[in-house]
């Protein structure tokens, strides 16, 4: 049977002995390349699943969905770790009950799908422990090096002919699964803090403060740098805060569904060469 | 007689163009992104696409724009108007889907009130459209009753010749007359075949659809919920729609002065209906998904006679997660059978 | 011949120490030069990035953040959550091109005053040398200015 | 439609001959949402606030911007003024043209400049000022007073003669604390058990004060004013109300052989027992540990001579929770192990002991009748040598503070042993003699002088046994050379610490702790007896090393504050408080954790039909202190803090 094959199986159990109410999946997409997100409440649909290396998505953000948890229900979700961490802070943040999470985990390793064990998320602790023992270099690693070597003026210019395409649709925030706010600061017009026009000034207040909503949050799944219509390379940033709060204060995004989120939290003995 | 303008030739055009004053805007990829930019020369246009990822509209109704300036004095406010440059323009490369948009928001921005802005643009601006010979599987402009070639808005429409050597010449409007009239020279009085269009399949019957949609009882539908399931609420296909044209006032500034803003909205956001109570009349992305397709093919075409959609399909292409109108339009298609 | 450049600069600063200490540089009479704009907070924890953005929204050339020494915080510990706040917004500002010679911090307590006055001194100065701040002006006036296409 | 007053004091020169005030006066009259602006003298004088105040009336101000000094100086003067003139107080703001301006700029103009700029940003802040009205925190007039020392006891008296109810809680089955263990007290030497037991006995029995020995407290939620309190009182095995106190059962307990705590190991007890003869209450504890009938099911024997029946084994712990509007912490002090001196021996030669152990000695209520007796034979020791700092001021083996006492008290214990002991010899190894204290300096130079103790400056490297004494070998800085001394005794003064639980205990109360467990007070000089939690006081020796006298000085001071606290029926606090927006809260709780003082609670939101719609963060106003790092950390911008709020805050450098 192959992976995809043992995944529907799995799906079909899952909902056939009730154990939870809906799996968050993918399906087929409008492109024989494309995959999208699918929600299934009956065994019949398991085998409409797609589970292969196109499955990019981190579908953790549907679980925080209006109502979806608010029964008390279980909820299976295809999740890759970024996602099982993502699912991490959101209980951390009291966004959901891990309990109610039921994860059918998986992972692409170079390119093609490898299965993972566990459905709860201390399951996959030790998992995510060695993603941070062994955070891989991205490709974009190169870029950011190229960037932190050039001097202000030209990162600056680089970043601002970047968010000068912005339009400000938010598709970033929309389908981040941290970015879960009942209201973004930027719709918050009393004081109207960020601008809301798309213009570069507006654009670089926006990129930056949502940056910094994430530092310490963000688990680079990469879906914000997918979603952009405007292609702005927005995992260089978040790639970049997450090494900052990992240097600086030890700090590994979603290890844990109780680690305190690092801005809420302190060390007496926190770097502070920069403070004069 | 045909006459036809070789490729070859473009770069004498343009700068026949520049010459006449005209500033010559095209389709340009650049820093990752594709959209109309002033040009130079022929060779910053880019041909292989076969749509720009941003539409036409961001000539005509920019995506943030200032109106006017303020001054708050101690006793009165003082104001100064900001109008667009002013500037005559010719845009070349156009795709007919881009280009009927704006035919079919000209009645919007005119109805009532007319539009300084988007008219003061329209009619600065002459539009070469280029018919398709390429499509992907997100085009739809078939669907819509529109086809790779269709004239609506196009001052002058070109047919792509063999071999890309360059285009048969329809001149369609006196403006587009009048800026070809400038390159008079340079066009060949020949004729030749152009390539054949682009095949672009029927995706959804849409006199069904229209008929399903003004039908009270699909109002309530539990498909808006089903359909809608993974819309995650951005603005994507709205700011990337070329027809779409709502917009927000947005004053920026400080105690002194400041700029009153026309900025894009979107009515997949949360906070498009939101009420100053904190009643929100579309809660649901449901709702906020159902208002986008009746607007577009039902309260649009009652009102006007025109479906608020070309057909272009960047909905769908640039959707975070691969929805769109086509799937939508498809569905209920199906549902009004 | 052109006046000398006076910067901009905008401090944000808590009630308890640094305002004191600025107080204290007062009462003592120590001289600094008069481009620095003190916004008052109650604690250091209460500062937000948000305030340094609008700061250059308004023409800041520069921006200075200050409060009390770890573990004189009169709340306690506001000023240990500030200092988490800065060390992510600053490596933020430092990768999008916001030199950080214009945005600086400082612990400075209520009997600092002339630790006060002459950090006005050397920021105002070091600002001078760095000149406006054009790159961020530039925005603004973009946001001044008709579309152009 | 704002209507602002703006007053500029020329401050005589001290504003006026930098600024050009008239220049400000005409740029402020400019601006809009300014009615008036004008000058004077000196604004903080009768007159100049009657100019305010006439201001205010006649232009129906909303709103006043005074720039003058700094607002530490007059914030409150010109908030008052305006209440006075019916101007809700908070819709003032000083802008500080003095301190930050004329006194520190030379250049008239550029400070001209500067003090119409920042006038002009409090102006568009106080624009948006919202009125705001003290908070009223109701008063429950119930003190808990946790440690029955002597601080604890005095704390307990006080507030309780002053009429308001008091819970005195005592882990140990009797009052008394370490004061109870003392043999004779410096500088005076009265028995400490005389003048100890009367105040205990006085606490026991005073109508308001409810004591709670053998008890311990388990919970402290809320705030001042409304504290709940969880205590568990232990189960005694003995029925409080039964027990007449006659001790039966004490004489007849079969186990006799445990190791006395009160007597620091040196005696025995039984399992059934009280600390010491004068304990109050004087009702026995049976030890459970130790008891025969809990160790192997038999035995009774103290529930078979009982003649009233006291006696219950099936006895569970209980447990109170009280509502209490002030708590006084005085759990006290322990002293330092030296198992870290391996080479002064302690633990390994009986005759090495420690100061609180030779208090026992020479106690008349301790194991040998105030005789001076060798542990290991009873004999009479003929040469004494104490060892002062026996782990304080030593950063590498013991603690790097001094703990005050011991310098007092081996001069006292020098003493007692040449009144006790005629012809003995007594030598103390010191570091300095730090004897600051009405009396102290006195009674040190008597023990020297007048009691013969010698005192050599040095300390002490190595003690070991040779013929049957105790060798000290240490050095006589002063004289240069190296001393042994063949003693029959030992005495270490050993380090104060922290109570074992302190840094636990800490944290079910809610205050602070330095490194070693020693409670913070809010402020080491003008706030030493609170807690940076309001309406949490500390007294004695859980704040730092203290002696009797700072200890009942600092009881009685807690008990003042006490006392005000409940003087009236509500508390009033600046409002400066953070405010949470419940419908934009997504209840994620960073708040919570990163308020200073867990004031952010949950709060559920439920529909009319009671469901859970969501939960969400609810600031509790009497926690709040104000620091606003709650509103920082809101990424939904939905906690904000009145006074300093993101719209004035926004308005302010809006105004620059």
């Amino acid at each position: 049977m192959s992976i995809q094959e043992q995944y529907r199986k799995r799906a079909a159990e899952l909902l056939a002995s009730g154990e939870v109410k809906i799996i968050i999946g993918y399906g087929a997409g409008s492109t024989p390349d494309r995959r999208r997100a699918l929600f299934i409440r009956s065994a019949d649909d398991a085998s409409l699943l797609h589970v292969d290396a196109a499955c990019d998505a981190n579908l953790s953000g549907y679980l925080v969905s209006e109502g979806l948890l608010s029964d008390r229900k279980k909820v299976g979700i295809f999740l890759r770790p970024e996602g099982i961490r993502s699912v991490n802070i959101l209980a951390a943040e009291s966004q959901l009950d891990p309990l109610q999470i039921v994860i059918i985990g998986f992972n692409v390793e170079n390119g093609s799908l490898a299965a993972l064990q566990g459905s709860g998320v201390n399951d996959f602790s030790s998992l995510i422990s060695t993603l941070k023992e062994s955070r891989s270099t991205p490709e974009e690693q190169a870029l950011i090096e190229k960037i932190e070597g050039m001097t202000p003026e030209e990162r600056f210019a680089f970043w601002q002919a970047e968010f000068s395409k912005c339009i400000k649709c938010y598709a970033c925030r929309q389908v981040c699964p941290m970015c879960y706010c009942k209201r973004c600061i930027v719709d918050n017009n009393q004081p109207q803090w960020v601008h809301t026009s798309s213009h570069t000034l507006g654009n670089f207040e926006w990129n930056l403060v949502r940056a910094f909503h994430l530092s310490g949050r963000c688990v680079e799944c990469g879906g914000c740098d997918r979603a952009c219509p405007v292609n702005i390379p927005l995992r260089l940033i978040n790639r970049r805060m997450a090494q900052e709060v990992l240097d600086a204060f030890d700090h590994f995004s979603g290890m844990s569904h109780t680690q305190e989120p690092v801005l809420a939290s302190f060390k007496k003995d926190d770097p502070e060469t920069f403070i004069l | 007689m045909t006459k036809i303008l070789l490729r070859d030739r473009l770069d004498d055009c343009i700068s026949r163009w520049h010459a006449a004053g005209l500033d010559v805007i095209g389709p340009v990829s650049k820093n990752n992104i594709s959209q109309f930019d002033t040009i130079q020369k022929a060779g910053e246009l880019d041909f292989g696409i076969i749509l720009p990822d941003r539409t036409l509209k961001d000539l005509f109704f920019p995506q943030t724009e200032p109106m006017f300036r303020y001054r708050i004095g101690k006793q009165q406010i003082d104001t100064e108007e900001y109008l667009p440059p002013g500037r005559q323009r010719i845009v070349f490369g156009a795709r007919p889907c881009d280009v009927s948009a704006m035919a079919i928001d000209d009645p919007l921005f005119g109805w009532d009130y007319k539009d300084t802005y988007w008219f003061k643009r329209r009619t600065e601006t002459v539009i070469v459209t280029i018919a398709c010979t390429s499509a992907d599987e997100f085009c739809m402009c078939t669907s819509l009753k529109l086809a790779p070639d269709s004239p609506q808005g196009s001052d002058i429409l070109l047919r792509p010749l063999e071999g890309n050597r360059g285009w048969l010449v329809e001149e369609l409007t006196e403006r587009g007359r009048d800026a070809f009239s400038l390159i008079e020279g340079l066009l060949e009085n020949a004729t030749g075949d152009p390539l054949p269009l682009a095949v672009v399949p029927v995706k959804f019957d849409l006199d069904a659809c229209r008929e399903w949609l003004q039908n009270p009882e699909n109002f309530e539908s539990h498909f808006w919920k089903e359909i809608s399931m993974r819309c995650i609420g951005c603005g994507t296909c709205t700011f990337l729609c070329p027809t779409c044209h709502c917009f927000d006032f947005q004053d920026e500034g400080d105690t002194y002065t400041g700029i009153r803003r026309k900025n894009w909205d979107s009515c997949s956001f949360a906070l498009f209906t939101m009420h100053t109570s904190g009643h929100n009349p579309r809660s649901t992305q449901s709702a906020r998904w159902r208002q986008r397709i009746m607007h577009k093919f039902n309260y649009f075409p009652g009102k006007f006679s025109l479906n608020s959609c070309s057909g272009c399909g960047r909905c769908t292409r640039e959707c975070p997660v691969d929805m769109g109108i086509t799937e939508t339009l498809q569905e209920i298609t199906k549902l009004s059978k | 011949m052109s006046e000398p450049f006076e910067p901009k600069i905008v401090a944000f600063v808590c009630t308890y120490c640094t305002y004191a200490g600025a107080d204290l540089a007062g009462t003592s009479r120590l001289k600094y030069p008069p481009n620095i704009r003190m916004v008052r907070l109650p604690c250091t924890g209460r500062i937000s990035p948000m305030f340094i953005l609008k700061a250059l929204q308004k023409g800041a050339d520069g921006v200075l953040v200050s409060g009390c020494h770890p573990g004189d915080c009169h709340f306690t510990h506001g000023n240990y959550h500030a200092r988490r706040r800065w060390t992510v917004f600053r490596a933020l500002l430092n990768f999008t091109g916001i030199p950080l010679e214009r945005i600086r911090f400082s612990w400075i307590s209520a009997a600092e005053g002339v630790k006060f006055a002459e950090l006005i001194s050397s920021l105002t100065e070091d600002i001078r040398k760095l000149g406006p701040f054009d790159q961020y002006k530039a925005m603004i006036h973009e946001t001044e200015t008709p579309v152009s296409l | 439609m704002a209507k602002i007053g703006v007053f500029i004091c020329h401050c005589g020169e001290n504003i006026g001959a930098k600024i050009d005030c008239t220049k400000l006066v005409s740029a402020m009259n400019d601006h809009p949402g300014v009615s008036v602006s004008v000058e004077y003298k000196y604004f903080c004088s009768d007159p100049g606030q009657e100019n305010v105040k006439k201001a205010i009336r006649e232009h129906n101000l909303t709103g006043v911007v005074v720039a003058a000094c700094s607002p530490r100086m007059h914030e409150a003067t010109f908030r008052k003024a305006c209440a006075e003139a019916g101007l809700n107080p908070y819709l003032c703001e000083i802008a500080n043209i003095r301190e930050q301006c004329s006194w520190v700029h030379t250049d008239q103009d550029m400070a001209t400049e500067k003090a119409i700029e920042i006038t002009r940003s409090l102006i568009e802040k106080v624009k948006l000022n919202n009125e705001l009205q003290p908070i009223e925190v109701p008063v429950t007039k119930r003190a808990l007073v946790i440690g029955g020392g002597i601080a604890g006891i005095q704390a307990a008296l006080d507030i309780a003669n002053a009429g308001q109810e008091v819970v005195l809680v005592e882990r140990e089955p009797s009052l008394g604390g370490h004061m109870a263990q003392l043999s004779e007290t410096f500088p005076t030497l009265d028995c400490s058990q005389c003048i100890m037991t009367p105040r205990m006995v006085e606490a026991a029995q005073h109508p308001k004060i409810r004591l709670l020995t053998y008890s311990e407290v388990e919970q402290v939620e809320g705030f001042i004013g409304n504290f709940k309190v969880r205590i568990r009182q232990k189960s005694r095995y003995v029925d409080m109300k039964a027990c007449t106190g006659c001790g039966d059962c004490i004489q007849k307990c079969p186990q006799k052989k445990i190791s006395d705590e009160f007597d620091c190991n040196l005696g025995k007890r039984p399992a059934i027992y009280t600390p010491f003869a004068q304990a109050v209450p004087n009702i026995p504890v049976i030890d459970k540990e130790h008891c025969t009938f809990f160790k192997n099911g038999k035995c009774k024997v103290c529930q078979k001579v009982c003649e009233t029946d006291a006696i219950n084994f099936e006895m569970q712990d209980e447990f109170l929770e009280l509502e209490i509007g002030a708590i006084v912490v005085a759990t006290g002090f322990q002293i330092q192990n030296t198992a870290m001196y391996g080479e002064y021996g302690y633990g390994k030669y009986a005759d090495v002991i420690t100061g609180l152990q030779f208090e026992r000695l020479a106690s008349a209520s301790g194991p040998t009748a105030g005789k001076i007796k060798r542990p290991s034979d009873g004999v009479e020791p003929e040469t004494i040598v104490f060892i002062q700092c026996a782990g304080s001021r030593d950063p590498s083996k013991g603690v790097k503070y001094c703990s005050k006492i011991c310098c007092m008290y081996t001069a006292k214990h020098a003493m007692l042993y040449a009144h006790k002991v005629h012809g003995g010899k007594a030598h103390v190894f010191y570091m300095d003699i730090r004897a600051a204290g009405k009396g102290y300096d006195e009674f040190t130079r008597r023990a020297i002088e007048e009691d013969e103790a010698s005192y050599l400056r040095g300390r002490v490297s190595k003690v070991w046994k040779e013929n049957g004494k105790l060798m000290v070998r240490g050095v006589d800085t002063l004289l240069g050379k190296p001393v042994e001394i063949a003693a029959d005794m030992v005495v270490l003064a050993t380090a104060i610490t922290p109570q074992p639980d302190a840094k636990e205990f800490a944290k079910v109360v809610g205050i602070g702790c330095d490194e070693y467990g020693f409670y913070n007070e809010a402020h080491l000089k003008l706030r030493p007896v609170e807690t940076a939690t309001a309406g949490i006081f500390l007294a004695g020796a859980c704040q730092s090393p203290k002696d009797i006298p700072d200890s009942v000085s600092q009881a009685s001071a807690c008990a003042s504050k006490v006392i005000g606290l409940f003087s009236r029926d509500q508390l009033e606090r600046e409002p400066v408080i953070a405010v949470n927006n419940e419908s934009t809260c997504s209840g994620c709780w960073g708040c919570a954790l990163a308020c200073p003082y867990n004031a952010i609670e949950k709060k559920d939101i439920l529909s009319r039909s009671g469901e859970l719609i969501k939960r969400v963060a609810f600031i509790n106003p009497g926690l709040c202190q104000g620091c606003g790092t709650c509103v920082t950390f809101c990424r939904s911008n939905s906690i904000d803090l009145a006074g300093f709020t993101e719209k004035q805050i926004f308005a302010e450098v809006m105004g620059l």
